[in-house]
């Protein structure tokens, strides 16, 4: 399979590790990424909280592109993921407001490319062809699979079901990990609240860490690199703030299935983690 | 017949269920409107063949007027919804002819509603009176009805 | 405003405010009701009744975090986050100064730095932000610990075709809104 | 050349006042066919029918145009006069001088006599072209066919059986009682539902009038009004009732144990089974799906076992017709899927989520913890037990628009039941709206407040599992807050749907459904046990939901129509219906789909195809005669011809 690569601003920056995992993974199990030339920022909750407009022409501008090169996209960020989705929709929905896109970028959209979210390029690969690259199985080790909200709402834009998604649970099934049933899935992280209300997105963290701590969970598994950055890298804070001691490792779907695939957790990108996950690791002998 | 003396005829197929309650009760309540309507009694609006529609303006009539019961209260379930759509079409047709649309008019009117009876004949006599006699299929009668 | 503001919202958002019937799911499962001032469903009720001065001026509007929970759940079909992000624009048009800081002034900022490199520069607009929130030393451990990580880049890395951003924004600008 | 008389009413000054009546009549006798005119202050008086009456025999009339008031006053007046003068009652033709004319257009006398007389001409035109007309009759089957044995189709049963007519009572699952005797109290008196239905259900089986079908099916139903065939599919039980006793032997001997789906899966029942112990017939039946004889050939027990030697594994389905004259509905109603709708709640995953039907099974002395509420899950009792409220029921999102009716009282129940066994419990009630419309139904929720109940207005956002809690994300919309409860049981006030399979009975039927499934009424307030269809009536909650004493008050409603028909020895159907004249009809069958009331059948003669109009089923709409297009369907009484004359009468 062969898909237009969309890595968006994040996995160049703070998700680094996201982006090296996905393409490291990708490349063992056949999927062919090619990265979209020049792709420009899809404005994020910043534009849709700001302009309409915004919020449908910068990700329209990321559409074209890969129709130019006449693949479907794969978007592992979360955010990217839904304002894309949410774009192609709008596109299609309103004929005014794609004529006036059209018009600001000089550009015209058949709207034949599909966009993936990580977890339905992953899992559209089938559990055999999975299976097949597992060679160290994480028997043991117990995870929180987090969607957050962005993979899976609105439905309208869900890569999965809204309420129970089972994507990450199903992909990580081959590994023989041991995924938890648990309350806070789909519960927000605030991640768009971490500058402009810090408190409440603290809060909002707090409740997913204890939520896992609940079902006892060694780590938590994510595809956004926005929840990531909320849970992990901002976790010592979460403890200073409410006098709590959560330690709980937060891991990319990607490392996560590239440890089981035998691939080196350096080379995934496991050293540029807040919350030490050697311990987890430890479990299962990695 | 001069113009002077001419009168509006207007010929009303009413819904024996419902607009033709209607009429009556709009005679109870001395509901006065224009004498120019004469009222052939169906039995629903479904019963209004289109060519009773024709026959009427071929035979001189100025407009006609088909009543039935609001849509979902048919008495025989679901007849004024197929009236909707048989007269509908008829009246596209008749509008492609040349036909001002106020010659012919549908209306739903419960048998509650006799005040709103005799408001549609006021209203659809003014509008006839004003467009003249209905010329047109005296021209094209022999066309229309065969 | 009455009359007007609950129709021009209406309209700008295409919801049927009137069919809410105050269930107060949309709160329920509000992650962060509890830091709003109005709650999600009282949000809808002002709306209801055209009260737009308490809207636009809440604070609820910049503490919502676009989770989608609200519309997802809504037995009443009605998109209350797609509401919430009209009600912004309309807050920001009567009331400029929110965007002087907190969620408004971030989107400001980020906005700032796509339109000027059609990308994110998250190191600028952290320090940017931080700036005008007069918070500079927030968050310094962390950018310390990134930069070493290599998780936050010195310089941006801006797209090639700034032309084609650059119409976006412009054409955003001629928008009647 | 038919001879018309026609008599002009003055109706004391109501016409007189108004229309010159005499001149009238005068006019009308230069009319073409009419060969007598009069008029006279009041027609419909003695001394105004005797006129006519003698005026027919004196002139020999044989139509008769009355120009007087609204024929929805005096039609069948002025028919009846007809009859007794020796005339067919359907050679009357009226005209409106009153309603239409006098009393509207007072001020325009000139004007209004003009339009009388076009009036006149118009009856004239129309009564030349009348022809005699003779409504049908039909003999009736004195039987009537229920299908559906819950409470609703009990009472009807016995309702028209006690009025010493037969009934045929179809019942699909094992044993008759429906939902109520699954239930532990009613509200709002509290009484043992068990205790008051089955004495009925026993009455049934005992009754020498009622003929029981449990088990089975209706298949198919042919006929109409007065006179259907029912073909009953009664499926195979593998047990001879005719032999078996009802000892028991077999059931407690089968090794074999299923979930129990009358109980929610919180039991388990062997293959050969008696649905619950109070079951009418009180004969046991073998699950096929799950017995081992059947599916894998090896076990027999039960019939090694039984007594009466009533096992027979190779026992069919059979099918058996019965002749009925009407037929009463009452399929009742099933509880809405909520598992497949609400992942916020769940999707049924977590054990200690159950519906309020499971609740009763729970807190009924003959469920299967014998009466004590523990959790399903670990069987402690809870201490905390939240209920939600309208799940299924006026969302359009996820559920249905509709009230549901009785899950607000049904839960104010299960809060009092909570309350009375588990007096320490906190019990907090999540609703939107309390709808308590029923004689007693808001002194008893009031009851249930002052109980301790908490109910907390808001509607349930998500509801997980967090160790051994059920985290209960609600709000108290009345505080503006959002609430969050940790609780022990939550029990969902499911809504109610139409029972499975109810569109396809009323496809075999030929009744309809509304927008959401069920049986539709001919008329929401005046007709409400009634169907379009002539002959087929509906009872209980398959026409709507409805808790169980609006379900008794439509079963004996229901009763009364069906026995209100079956009485008459034969039934007069109105002669004013369709017909085809055979000789234009092409066979299109356009007017078979337009008709409201599967009236026109195919008829096939040396090979050629036609429409046929059942006169008992017609009810003479006339929509037929416009789908017609080389013209060969008619409406008596409202023919094309007979409409375009008058059209022609008018614009003259
Ligand atoms: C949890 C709960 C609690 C309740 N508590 C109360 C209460 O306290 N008080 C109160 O007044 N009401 C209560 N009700 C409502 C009450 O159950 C209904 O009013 C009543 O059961 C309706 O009776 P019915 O005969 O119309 O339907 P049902 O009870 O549903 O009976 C219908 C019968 O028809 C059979 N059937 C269905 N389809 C076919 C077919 N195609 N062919 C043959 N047979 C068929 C079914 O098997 C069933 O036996 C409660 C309901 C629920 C869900
Ligand atoms: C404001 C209002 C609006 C309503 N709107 C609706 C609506 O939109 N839809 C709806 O479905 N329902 C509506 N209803 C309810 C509806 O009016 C009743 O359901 C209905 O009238 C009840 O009919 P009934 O025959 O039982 O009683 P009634 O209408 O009260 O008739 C009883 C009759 O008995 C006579 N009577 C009383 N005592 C004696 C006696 N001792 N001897 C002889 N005769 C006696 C009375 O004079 C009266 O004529 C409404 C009611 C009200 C008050
Ligand atoms: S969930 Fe929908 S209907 Fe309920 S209060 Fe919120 S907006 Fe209104
Ligand atoms: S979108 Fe905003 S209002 Fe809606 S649930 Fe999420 S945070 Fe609350
Ligand atoms: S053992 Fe025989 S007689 Fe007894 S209940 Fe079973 S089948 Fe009937
Ligand atoms: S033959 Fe079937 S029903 Fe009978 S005892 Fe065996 S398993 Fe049970
Ligand atoms: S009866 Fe009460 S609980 Fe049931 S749907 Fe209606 S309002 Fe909701
Ligand atoms: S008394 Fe009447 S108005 Fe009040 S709740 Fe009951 S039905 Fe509604
Ligand atoms: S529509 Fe007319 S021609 Fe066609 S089958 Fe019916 S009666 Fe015959
Ligand atoms: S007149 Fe109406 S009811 Fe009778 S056959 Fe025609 S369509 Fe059917």
């Amino acid at each position: 399979m062969k898909l237009a690569y969309y890595p968006g601003c994040s996995l160049k920056g703070t998700a680094r590790e996201y982006d090296l995992s996905t393409r490291l993974v990708a490349r063992h199990l056949g999927l062919e990424l090619v990265e979209i030339p020049d792709w420009n920022c899809c404005g994020a909750t910043a534009a849709h909280s700001t302009s309409h407009f915004l919020a449908v022409a910068l990700p329209a501008r990321v559409l074209a592109l890969a129709e130019d090169m006449g693949l479907d996209i794969l978007s592992p960020c979360a955010a990217c993921y839904q304002r894309l989705r949410a774009a192609q929709e709008e596109l299609k929905r309103d004929p005014e407001l794609k004529r006036q896109v059209e018009g600001a970028l000089g550009r015209t959209f058949e709207g034949r490319v599909r966009v993936f979210s990580l977890l339905e390029a992953l899992a559209q690969l089938g559990e055999e062809a999975l299976a097949a690259q597992v060679v160290r199985p994480l028997k043991g080790m117990q995870v929180a699979c987090y969607y957050g909200c962005l993979l899976v709402r609105p439905p309208l834009t869900s890569c999965d079901d809204p309420e129970q998604p089972q994507l990450m649970e199903k992909i990580l099934a081959p590994t023989k990990v041991d995924t938890l049933d648990w309350g806070g899935k789909n519960e927000c992280c605030g991640a768009s609240l971490i500058f402009g209300a810090r408190e409440v997105a603290l809060n909002l963290i707090k409740n997913i860490l204890h939520a896992a701590a609940q079902v006892r969970a060694h780590a938590l598994v994510t595809a956004c690199p926005l929840c990531h950055a909320n849970l992990d890298l901002r976790q010592k804070e979460v403890n200073r703030f409410f006098g709590t001691n959560f330690a709980i490792p937060v891991f990319y779907l990607s490392q996560l299935l590239g440890i089981a695939m035998g691939l080196n957790p350096r080379d995934l990108g496991l050293g540029s983690h807040f919350v030490d996950p050697q311990r987890a690791l430890r479990m299962v002998g990695s | 017949m001069s113009v002077k003396e001419w009168e509006p005829k207007i010929v009303a197929f009413l819904c024996h269920w419902c607009s033709y309650a209607a009429a009556d009760l709009a005679g109870v309540s001395r509901f006065s409107y224009p004498p120019n309507v004469r009222i052939i009694r169906v039995p629903c609006s479904s019963r209004v063949n289109p060519q009773f529609v024709l026959r009427a303006f071929a035979e001189g009539a100025d407009g006609v007027l088909v009543a039935g019961c609001h849509l979902g209260d048919c008495h025989y379930v679901k007849g004024n919804y197929y009236a909707r759509r048989r007269l509908w079409v008829l009246q596209r047709l008749l509008e492609f002819v040349g036909m001002e649309p106020a010659r012919f008019q549908v209306h739903w009117i419960s048998g509650a509603e006799g005040a709103k009876f005799a408001e549609t004949i006021k209203e659809m006599v003014d509008k006839v009176r004003i467009l003249g006699p209905n010329r047109l299929f005296q021209e094209v009668k022999d066309i229309c009805v065969g | 405003m009455n009359e007007n503001f609950w129709s021009e919202v209406n309209r700008a958002a295409g919801q049927k405010i009137t069919h809410c019937y105050q269930c107060g799911k949309c709160t329920a499962g509000c992650p962060v009701a509890f830091a709003m001032d109005y709650k999600p469903h009282q949000i809808l009720r002002l709306l209801q009744l055209g009260r737009g001065e308490e809207l636009l001026s809440s604070r609820a509007l910049w503490v919502c975090s676009s989770c989608q929970t609200c519309t997802t759940r809504c037995p009443c079909h009605i998109d209350l986050a797609r509401l919430i992000d009209t009600l912004r624009f309309f807050s920001r048009q009567a009331f400029p100064q929110v965007t002087r800081h907190g969620m408004p002034l971030f989107n400001e900022v980020f906005l700032r730095s796509v339109k000027r490199y059609g990308r994110v520069y998250e190191l600028g607009l952290t320090l940017q932000f931080n700036l005008k929130e007069r918070k500079v030393w927030r968050d310094l451990d962390l950018g310390h610990f990134m930069l070493s990580r290599r998780k936050l880049r010195l310089l941006p890395e801006p797209v090639e075709n700034r032309k084609e951003v650059a119409q976006i924004f412009s054409a955003e600008k001629e928008e009647p809104r | 050349m038919p001879r018309v008389g026609v008599f002009v009413c003055w109706c004391g000054s109501n016409i007189g006042g108004v229309l010159d009546c005499p001149a009238l009549a005068r006019a009308a006798a230069t009319f073409p066919g009419v060969v007598y005119a009069t008029d006279y202050q009041y027609m419909c008086s003695d001394p105004g029918q005797k006129l006519i009456a003698e005026a027919i025999k004196e002139h020999r009339l044989d139509r008769v145009v009355v120009a007087a008031c609204s024929p929805r006053l005096h039609e069948d007046t002025f028919r009846e006069v007809l009859a007794r003068a020796g005339l067919n009652p359907y050679l009357l033709e009226m005209t409106n001088l009153r309603e239409h004319c006098s009393w509207v257009h007072a001020g325009e006398k000139e004007l209004a006599q003009a339009k009388a007389l076009s009036l006149i001409r118009r009856a004239v035109a129309k009564a030349l072209r009348l022809t005699p007309l003779h409504p049908g009759r039909v003999k009736i089957t004195r039987r009537c066919l229920v299908i559906g044995g819950g409470i609703a189709g009990i009472q009807a049963a016995l309702d028209v059986a006690d009025a010493g007519i037969e009934v045929v009572l179809v019942e699909r699952e094992p044993s008759l009682g429906g939902k109520m005797v699954l239930l532990d109290k009613t509200f709002p008196t509290l009484d043992c539902s068990a205790c008051i239905s089955t004495p009925k259900m026993a009455a049934v089986a005992k009754h020498p009038l009622i003929r029981l079908y449990t088990y089975a099916e209706v298949e198919k139903v042919e006929g109409s009004l007065g006179n259907y065939r029912v073909t009953i599919r009664q499926k195979a039980r593998y047990v001879d009732h005719t032999k078996c006793t009802g000892c028991g032997t077999c059931w407690e001997k089968c090794p074999v144990k299923v979930p129990d789906e009358l109980n929610f899966r919180l039991s388990t029942r062997p293959a050969i089974y008696l649905p619950f112990p109070q079951a009418v017939p009180s004969k046991p039946v073998i699950d096929a799906r799950h017995c081992r004889q059947l599916t894998k050939g090896k076990c027999g027990v039960c019939q090694k076992v039984c007594p009466a030697g009533a096992i027979d594994y190779t026992q069919q389905d059979s099918l058996h017709e019965e002749e009925v004259g009407a037929i009463i509905v009452a399929t009742g109603f099933d509880l809405f899927p909520w598992e497949k709708a609400y992942g916020e709640y769940g999707y049924g995953r977590y054990p200690d989520v159950i519906t309020g039907l499971a609740f009763e099974r729970l807190v009924n002395a003959s469920g299967p913890t014998g009466g004590r509420i523990v959790r399903p899950s670990d069987g402690r009792e809870p201490r905390t037990v939240v209920f939600v409220h309208c799940v299924g029921s006026r969302d359009e999102l996820k559920g249905r628009e509709y009230c549901s009716r009785i899950c607000c009282m049904y839960t104010a129940k299960h809060a009092h039941q909570v309350k009375e066994r588990l007096p320490e419990a906190k019990v907090y009630v999540f609703y939107i709206d309390i709808r308590t419309f029923g004689k007693g139904y808001e002194e008893f929720y009031r009851r249930v407040q002052d109980e301790g109940v908490i109910y907390l207005r808001g509607r349930v956002s998500k509801i997980y599992q967090e160790g051994d809690k059920l985290i209960v994300k609600g709000a108290d919309t009345l505080l503006g807050e959002p609430v969050t409860i940790a609780a022990d049981l939550v029990v969902l006030a499911t809504g109610v749907v139409p029972a499975r399979g109810a569109e396809e009975l009323a496809r075999t039927l030929g009744i309809s459904t509304d927008k959401d499934g069920f049986f539709q009424e001919a008329h929401p307030k005046l007709r409400p046990v009634e169907t379009h269809t002539a002959g087929i009536f509906l009872a209980g909650a398959c026409q709507g939901p409805k808790d169980i004493p609006d379900t008794v008050s439509q079963a004996s409603a229901a009763a009364a129509k069906a026995v209100g028909l079956l009485l008459r020895e034969e039934i007069e159907v109105s002669p004013l219906v369709a017909w085809v004249n055979q000789a234009l009809c092409t066979g299109c069958l356009h007017c078979q789909v337009v008709c409201p009331y599967q009236a026109i059948e195919v008829v096939t003669e040396g090979g050629r195809r036609r429409a046929r109009v059942k006169e008992e089923l017609c009810q003479g709409c006339g929509s037929c005669t416009v789908a017609c297009r080389p013209g060969a369907m008619e409406l008596k009484g409202f023919s094309n011809e007979q409409i375009l004359a008058e059209v022609e009468a008018l614009c003259r």
